[in-house]
């Protein structure tokens, strides 16, 4: 139904002229900006730039008024709800850590993955060495294997984050949505997870969005600004940081 | 060692939680086999709470006070008489719970309870089986006689018909708006009455009808709906089944409406000092109540009563209305049969009842029919300014309750006769009695 | 369901649970009927018809649970769907009355003949025949689940927005069903029942048998919710009650889980109803009341949401404690207690009974394991978060 | 005995023209007969009393009938002595004028019903056409116009010629066309002017009129007739609608005072407060002490017993909020589905309360004077205390809503609602703003009580009658909105009015609900639903 006739970007994410606006107060504001298959971006920007309502946008929770979003070049995103989207392979991180906090870690990774997610087939689901395995490959990297058992809600915060992201990949997602993984995390642990978004990013395209200016820097890869809902710098992180206007926005002058 | 422990508690609280249950299971079970002698006991079965508390809790005052004086008096077959009350809360299905526990567990000799239709409804399969004694004290849609039960309440034709009859010979009334709840009582009334009107002559554009729900509250369109109906040119009068708290609003709309008494007259059969105690009756003088019974009425017995009750409620203020009046009646008449069969087997007093008299506190003597209802006088009482009610007209004698309505198709035929026929619809025309199978 | 997912469903509190309800289940009937009466150790037959009563609330309140507790879907009109199941039941049991009502009309009831009804209206139809009736007892409230749930799960209806249009659709039952043009008895309703499948419903063996019946469907009930709540589905459920959008951006079709739940809730409550009607002897419009699903919620909250025993446990405790303190002395006094009771249990035990007592024994365990192993766990028990 | 009663009326007339032109001096005899008649206690009796009275012309006629319809006529059963209490207390003998000390101990108030009533008025109407009080010589016309009693005319004229004042002489000549109307040896000429007449003054009394013309009158005039009676239907039709709309809007406001102070404990603290019925409640039977007191110390300030009421219900009403805030809602704040039980288990127990304090059944309330009554505005009743309660509800609104946008505890009610972590290192102290704004909210549910007592049972039940639909009205219009709970209310005041001629009051309320329940699916949050990222915090 949402399927367009071809291709028409080679992008793996495209948006194109998106508005949109809550009681007047215009949030996202001709935003355009697309994202290659492979490629690791991040995203910066100050309080209300309109990061958070751009990963609602992509994800299906919020409407654009109007604007082109376009997933793997071919699927309209804006016609789809969150469950489709997650289901075409998009994930999401939240910028509070979401994760099922009355569930056991190993629970929430299973409720992540991949699998038939059909009423019916949770009703009779039977867990397969497959699935014991992937979960166990997850769990592996970031590092939580010996508190499988333990309930999510007992974790530290930047286990929280790590969690999240676990279930991300538990997801196996074309495209990984990153909000502020780093929040509330020690410089190690920081460290530790720049060096998991990169390995992530061998196999999957990642969108990070992170006020953490080391952590950009230590990701190394290309950045867009955001303000007022629409780009206004894009490039390495020296460009961007160079950028009169960004250090304007950022220092308020 | 630690791993012991822990299974023993998991097994103590175990079997803790098991003693528990076991213990609620005992209490019950030795609740109901408390054990009673030396007394009477008297069912009280009345809504001390939810929304029918507003007129039942009088009567199980009403109870209790006849109780005692009855005490004073020595109680029945030299026992006293003890009450046992409960609450049924309002709760129609709990009125059948109480029921039962009443009778089994209580094992009261009688129960005097129910206001509402429905609640009687509940109860009614509850003293059928298990064979025990109801007196019912409030007016109600007929069309029921029952062993086990006494209606002691005014029947349509007791209330209902007479009131219709004063309307239309006194106040020359040609148009009518019949006003009610919707439940049975008003539809069923409504029914006999509008076979009734027709009957007289009267024309079906001359017959409104109009059906709100419990507890209405915004009367402004029915009242001028009303208004515009009594401008056609003919007497207009209303005859309200309206019930209990919709009544207050529904009097306060007619008073600011300027709706007065000498244009379109309300006769109400669900309004009584109770109710009136609760509204400002300046603006509704003149408006009619149509009852067996109304404070007002000057007799001795009535005078005495009211002295005695006013007394015991230790509030000089305290009113009196019909319903109190019908179980002063069914207590006396139960007291009457009780020692005429000395006895208070329920079978034996329900044999005596049929034909026992009892005066009425207005100045007659009522007696029980075979259809388990009595015979009461009719009067018509216009409300006056402090609340009460100066009655107008009433019924030249005593008028027999009947149990079938002869207005109704279905119920023409059928009588109530547990003396002869030992049939509560026994049907005339094929001589075979209703309940039994055809 | 399959061995498998019996097996997996049941934990120790789950075993005591079947153990005790189907021995009273088993024993009550038959002390009832097999000793004399009088007997100390009889259980007379009103308390027969009370625990049969209990029982049918203990499945609704099994009913609210399983979607209060685990999905967070708080509907404060479970009466509703309990009252049509009672509606589906009190229709078989007024056509089996048949010429013995008091008119002796052999079709048409009672009400129907003195309010001049011409004939049975379409929708009475098949319920003379008792699979018909049973049918309907789990059809109608499941399909009116289903449509309310369809439309409201679909727009996102949820927390305080959806326990109010709940309140709304059971309160516009209890109005359209007061109304006698409904053609279901209006204000009074349907009772004066004869006969539940031949048998007479006043008899000591039938009520016997009602009672034995409510047990066995209580086990049931209970089966069913322990089967959905420890499979993955369950966890979907949880995940829903805890985070919904999460559970969303994660690629489960949120309204299809609710809608799946909440109609078999429905079902459930359904069926509650159907017994509950034989054994009370009266199925009246007020059981819509939107006071008297409030009362089944607050069941649960006593009892402990999210437990399911707690749930059936919290039925039975305060329909006890209704029973026992509208007696006697206490009688005008009982709404006091009544009040307090739902006062204090969500101040002092907001896990409820069962609730508390889980926790309290997880604390235990988790101290005890900590002394052995000296490792901290300090907050071992996850608190699970209100569902809004 | 009516008819015949009518026909000594139309002596009456003449008499009192007589007895006005000759101040004839009271004759013993006949009138003492039949003021004695008046001790019978027998309706009959006191009818023909009426009639002969009120035709002898004796100038103890007016005060006796106007005696006997306020209830100030009495008479002895014993000695057959009528007695006139007279306005400022003193006592005259009916039969003979003469002044008496006091009234004898069983001397009772004559009786009167219905129809002697009608008897009565009909009688003063003639006596009072000639009155010198304006609104009395209108009244009286009215009441001929309704009677169009033939005799009446020849006074009416003579009263016409003489008339000075506009509105009396409009009402003395619809009197007069009244009478025309039916009168059998008018002219068709006048029979066509006076149905013109009826036509213009077009209300349901003129159609009353109109519709009862027999089949005698002449086919012309019957044709004009026909006309006028479907023209004042198309107007009165007109008109019906504008009662409705006025009905839905006095509905609405009544909704919405009931609901505003729900708008505040749950649209903007979001505690769902199911004792809000309870706190109506309260300030209803504040109202009914307040009068109790000023009844039984200070008769004379019954009028403002409403306005003393306002400030003591906010109180009494605020003072409970408070306190249920302090003792059990703030425990419970972030688990509004179990503040929703525990204020259940309240309102049951304030309930009961009440009950206990009060007794079951329902206490009266009166209607101070500026409260009771109506005007007529076109062709529509607008009732006082409605029209009263409407312009309340909306000031209670305005001073809410600037209550909460200019003073001191608005702000910091918004700020602490809005982000309470932030709120309280501003230095805000919290729990006293969430106390006060729970207080605030239930203070405004006894003030609604106040004008609620006025139009409903003062019960123990009052409250539960309401909250279902305030939380409709708070839910329909959009939780955390005033100006959502405003046009809420009124939608769903003014839908119900014009459903409800319709359907019929139970259908129409059904249609409501289901109605409300398919908005929500289309605006889940409400008429005026925040849009945006905080709503989903």
């Amino acid at each position: 139904m949402s399927v367009m006739e071809g291709r028409t970007t080679s992008a793996l994410l495209y948006l194109d002229g998106v508005h949109v606006s809550f009681d007047g107060f215009h949030a996202i504001n001709n935003l355009s900006l697309t994202l290659e298959p492979g490629e690791m971006r991040a995203i910066i920007g100050p309080n209300g730039a309109g990061k958070t309502t751009m990963m609602d946008i992509i994800t299906g929770k919020t409407k654009p008024d109007e604007g082109t979003v376009l997933f793997d070049g071919m699927t309209d995103l804006t016609r789809l709800d969150e469950t489709h989207i997650a289901e075409l392979g998009i994930g999401r991180k939240f910028q509070k850590p979401t994760v099922f906090e009355s569930q056991t870690i190993e629970d929430n990774l299973l409720l992540a993955l991949n699998v038939d997610h059909s009423v019916r087939g949770t009703l009779f689901w039977r867990g397969s060495r497959d699935e014991s395995e992937r979960i166990d490959r997850v769990l592996e990297t970031i590092r939580l294997t010996d508190a499988r058992n333990r309930l999510a809600g007992s974790l530290s915060h930047g286990q929280k984050q790590w969690l999240e992201i676990g279930m991300l990949l538990a997801q196996d997602p074309k495209l990984l949505l990153v909000d502020e993984p780093v929040a509330g995390m020690t410089d190690v642990e920081t460290h530790q997870t720049a060096e998991l978004l990169k390995e992530i990013n061998k196999e999957k395209t990642v969108m990070v969005v992170e006020h953490d200016m080391t952590f950009v820097r230590e990701l190394g890869v290309k950045v867009t600004c955001l303000h007022e809902g629409t780009v206004l710098a894009e490039g390495t992180i020296d460009q961007v940081s160079s950028n009169e206007r960004v250090v304007e926005v950022y220092l308020g002058r | 060692m630690l791993t012991k422990l822990t299974h023993d508690i998991a097994t103590l609280s175990r079997r803790r939680w098991l003693a528990a249950t076991a213990g609620l299971v005992l209490g019950l079970a030795a609740f109901s086999n408390a054990n009673a002698q030396e007394t009477i006991k008297v069912g009280v079965l009345h809504s001390l709470s939810g929304t029918m508390a507003i007129s039942e809790t009088t009567l199980k005052d009403t109870i209790l006070f006849l109780i005692e004086e009855q005490n004073k008096k020595g109680g029945v077959l030299g026992k006293k008489l003890e009450p046992v009350v409960v609450d049924p809360a309002s709760n129609w299905p709990l009125f059948a719970e109480k029921a039962r526990e009443l009778i089994t567990k209580d094992k009261v000799s009688v129960v005097f309870g129910c206001w509402t239709s429905v609640s009687r409804k509940s109860v009614l399969p509850v003293f059928k089986e298990l064979n025990s004694i109801l007196f019912y004290p409030v007016q109600y849609e007929g069309e029921e006689s029952e062993r086990n039960v006494f209606y002691t309440g005014a029947a349509p034709n007791q209330q209902a018909i007479p009131a219709v009859d004063y309307l239309m010979k006194d106040e020359k009334v040609k148009r009518w708006v019949l006003a009610g709840t919707d439940y049975v009582y008003p539809r069923t009334t409504n029914k006999i009455l509008e076979a009734y009107l027709k009957s007289k002559g009267v024309k079906q554009e001359d017959i409104m009808i109009n059906y709100t729900p419990f507890g209405h509250s915004d009367w402004q369109t029915i009242v001028a709906d009303i208004k515009k109906f009594g401008s056609a040119g003919k007497k207009t009068a209303v005859v309200s089944t309206i019930n209990g708290d919709a009544n207050v609003p529904f009097y306060k709309e007619l008073g600011n409406q300027g709706i007065k008494a000498t244009d379109i007259p309300v006769v109400a059969f669900s309004v009584g000092e109770e109710e009136l105690a609760g509204i400002d009756t300046k603006p509704l003088l003149g408006h009619l109540a149509a009852w067996n019974y109304f404070q007002s009425i000057k007799s001795p017995e009535n005078e005495k009563f009211i002295k005695a009750w006013q007394a015991y409620t230790k509030n000089p203020k305290r009113v009196t209305n019909d319903p109190m009046e019908a179980h002063v009646i069914g207590f006396d008449m139960w007291v009457k049969a009780v020692e005429k069969v000395k006895s208070t087997d329920p079978d034996k007093v329900i044999d005596a009842l049929p034909g026992i008299e009892a005066k009425n506190l207005t100045g007659g003597t009522s007696k029980m029919l075979p259809n388990h209802h009595i015979t009461k006088p009719v009067f018509i009482g216009e409300i006056k300014a402090n609340g009460q009610f100066d009655v107008v007209w009433k019924t030249p004698g005593l008028v027999a309750g009947d149990a079938w309505s002869k207005e109704l198709e279905g119920s023409k035929d059928l009588i109530g006769d547990w003396v002869g026929k030992k049939c509560g619809n026994y049907n005339t025309k094929t001589n075979k009695c209703g309940g039994q199978g055809t | 369901m399959t061995p498998h997912v019996l097996t997996r469903s049941l934990d120790r509190s789950a075993t005591i649970f079947l153990v005790v309800v189907a021995g009273l289940g088993v024993l009550i009937p038959l002390s009832n009927l097999l000793l004399p009466a009088g007997s100390a150790l009889q259980v007379p037959t009103y308390l027969v018809a009370l625990f049969g009563k209990y029982a049918c609330y203990a499945i609704l309140a099994l009913s609210i649970d399983l979607i209060w507790g685990y999905c967070g879907i708080l509907s404060l009109g479970h009466g509703a769907f309990f009252a049509l199941g009672g509606y589906a039941m009190g229709m078989y049991l007024m056509r089996q009355i048949g010429s013995r009502g008091v008119y002796g009309n052999p079709i048409l009831p009672d009400f129907m003949v003195f309010l001049n009804y011409p004939a049975l209206p379409w929708y009475w139809h098949g319920f003379d025949m008792f699979w018909f009736a049973a049918l309907m007892v789990i059809l109608v409230p499941g399909l009116l689940a289903f449509c309310f749930g369809w439309l409201a799960f679909r727009s996102r209806v949820t927390g305080v927005y959806l326990s109010i249009i709940t309140q709304a659709m059971t309160y516009a039952l209890l109005l359209a069903f007061f109304r006698n043009d409904f053609g279901f008895g209006g204000n009074n309703g349907l009772t004066d029942f004869k006969d539940i499948l031949g048998f007479n419903v006043q008899a000591d063996g039938t009520r016997a048998a009602l009672f034995a019946l409510s047990c066995l469907a209580l086990i049931v009930a209970f089966l069913i919710c322990r089967a959905v709540v420890t499979s993955k589905l369950g966890k979907v459920l949880i995940a829903i009650r805890d985070a919904e959008s999460r559970t969303r951006f994660l690629g489960y079709r949120v309204e299809s889980y609710k809608l799946f739940v909440f109609t078999l809730s429905a079902c459930m409550a359904g069926v509650a109803g159907a017994l509950y009607v034989p054994q009370v002897g009266i199925i009246n419009p007020s059981e819509f009341a939107p006071g008297n699903s409030i009362e089944a919620v607050i069941w649960v909250a006593v009892g402990g949401r999210g437990t399911l025993v707690g749930a059936a446990l919290g039925a039975v405790v305060v329909n006890y404690a209704k029973t026992y303190f509208t007696s006697g002395p206490l009688a005008p006094y009982w709404l006091f207690m009544l009040g307090a009771l739902f006062i204090l249990v969500t101040l002092l035990l907001p896990k409820g009974i069962v609730g508390t007592f889980n926790a309290w024994r997880e604390s235990r365990k988790a101290t005890e394991k900590a002394n052995a192993e000296s490792a901290a766990l300090e907050d071992g028990v996850g608190e699970p978060k209100p569902a809004e | 005995m009516s008819a015949n009663f009518l026909d000594r009326l139309r002596g009456l007339l003449l008499a009192i023209l007589l007895a006005a032109a000759f101040a004839a001096p009271a004759l013993a005899g006949p009138f003492e007969d039949a003021v004695a008649k008046f001790a019978n206690d027998d309706f009959s009796d006191t009818d023909e009393a009426i009639g002969a009275v009120a035709t002898s012309g004796n100038p103890l006629a007016f005060p006796i009938i106007s005696a006997l319809q306020e209830g100030r006529l009495s008479a002895d059963p014993d000695t057959k002595k009528v007695f006139v209490t007279q306005a400022d207390g003193k006592i005259i003998d009916a039969a003979t004028g003469a002044a008496v000390d006091k009234l004898p101990d069983n001397a009772a108030a004559v009786r009167l019903n219905n129809r002697l009533r009608r008897a009565v008025e009909a009688a003063l109407g003639g006596l009072t056409l000639l009155s010198p009080d304006p609104a009395k010589r209108i009244a009286a016309a009215q009441s001929v116009f309704k009677s169009h009693e033939e005799s009446a005319l020849s006074v009416i004229d003579g009263a016409l010629a003489k008339e000075t004042n506009k509105s009396v002489k409009a009402a003395f000549a619809e009197a007069r066309a009244a009478i025309l109307l039916y009168k059998s040896d008018a002219t068709e000429v006048e029979k066509l002017e006076a149905v013109a007449i009826v036509k213009a003054k077009g209300d349901q009394e003129a159609m009353a009129l109109l519709t009862g013309l027999g089949s005698d009158v002449p086919p012309n005039v019957a044709r004009a007739a026909a006309s006028a009676i479907a023209s004042i239907q198309s107007n009165l039709q007109m008109w019906s609608m504008v009662q409705n709309a006025w009905y839905g809007l006095s509905l609405g406001s009544v909704l919405l005072l009931a609901a505003i102070g729900l708008a505040i404990t749950f649209g903007v603290m979001g505690v769902i407060n199911m004792a809000h019925g309870e706190m109506v409640m309260l300030g209803a039977y504040t109202t009914f002490v307040v009068q109790e007191v000023i009844r039984s110390r200070y008769p004379g300030l019954f009028d403002y017993s409403l306005l003393i009421a306002v400030p003591l219900a906010f109180l009494v009403a605020g003072a409970v909020g408070v306190a249920i805030e302090r003792g059990i809602i703030r425990f419970l704040y972030g688990r509004p589905l179990e503040t929703l039980l525990a204020t259940w288990g309240l309102s049951l127990v304030l309930q009961q309360a009440v009950r206990t304090a009060f007794g079951p059944t329902n206490r009266e309330v009166g209607n101070p004077s500026w409260m009771s009554g109506a005007f007529e505005l076109g062709q529509i009743t607008i009732t006082y205390n409605r029209l009263w309660i409407l312009c309340f509800t909306l000031a209670v609104f305005v001073i809410l809503l600037a209550m909460l946008r200019y003073t001191a505890l608005g702000l910091e009610m918004r700020a602490v609602t809005q982000n309470r972590r932030m709120a309280a290192s501003m230095g805000i102290a919290t729990s006293r703003v969430d106390a006060l704004t729970f207080g605030l909210g239930s203070g405004i549910a006894g003030i609604a009580g106040v004008a609620l007592s006025q139009i409903d049972n003062v019960s123990p039940n009052l409250g539960q009658s309401y909250i279902i639909d305030s939380f409709m009205v708070v839910v329909f219009g959009g939780v955390g909105n005033l100006w959502g709970t405003l046009v809420g209310a009124f939608t769903l005041g003014i839908a119900n009015k014009f459903l409800e001629p319709v359907a019929g009051a139970v259908l129409g309320k059904i249609a409501i609900l289901v109605l409300i329940i398919l908005f929500i699916q289309k605006r889940p949050r409400g008429l005026f639903a925040l849009r945006g990222r905080a709503v989903e915090a």
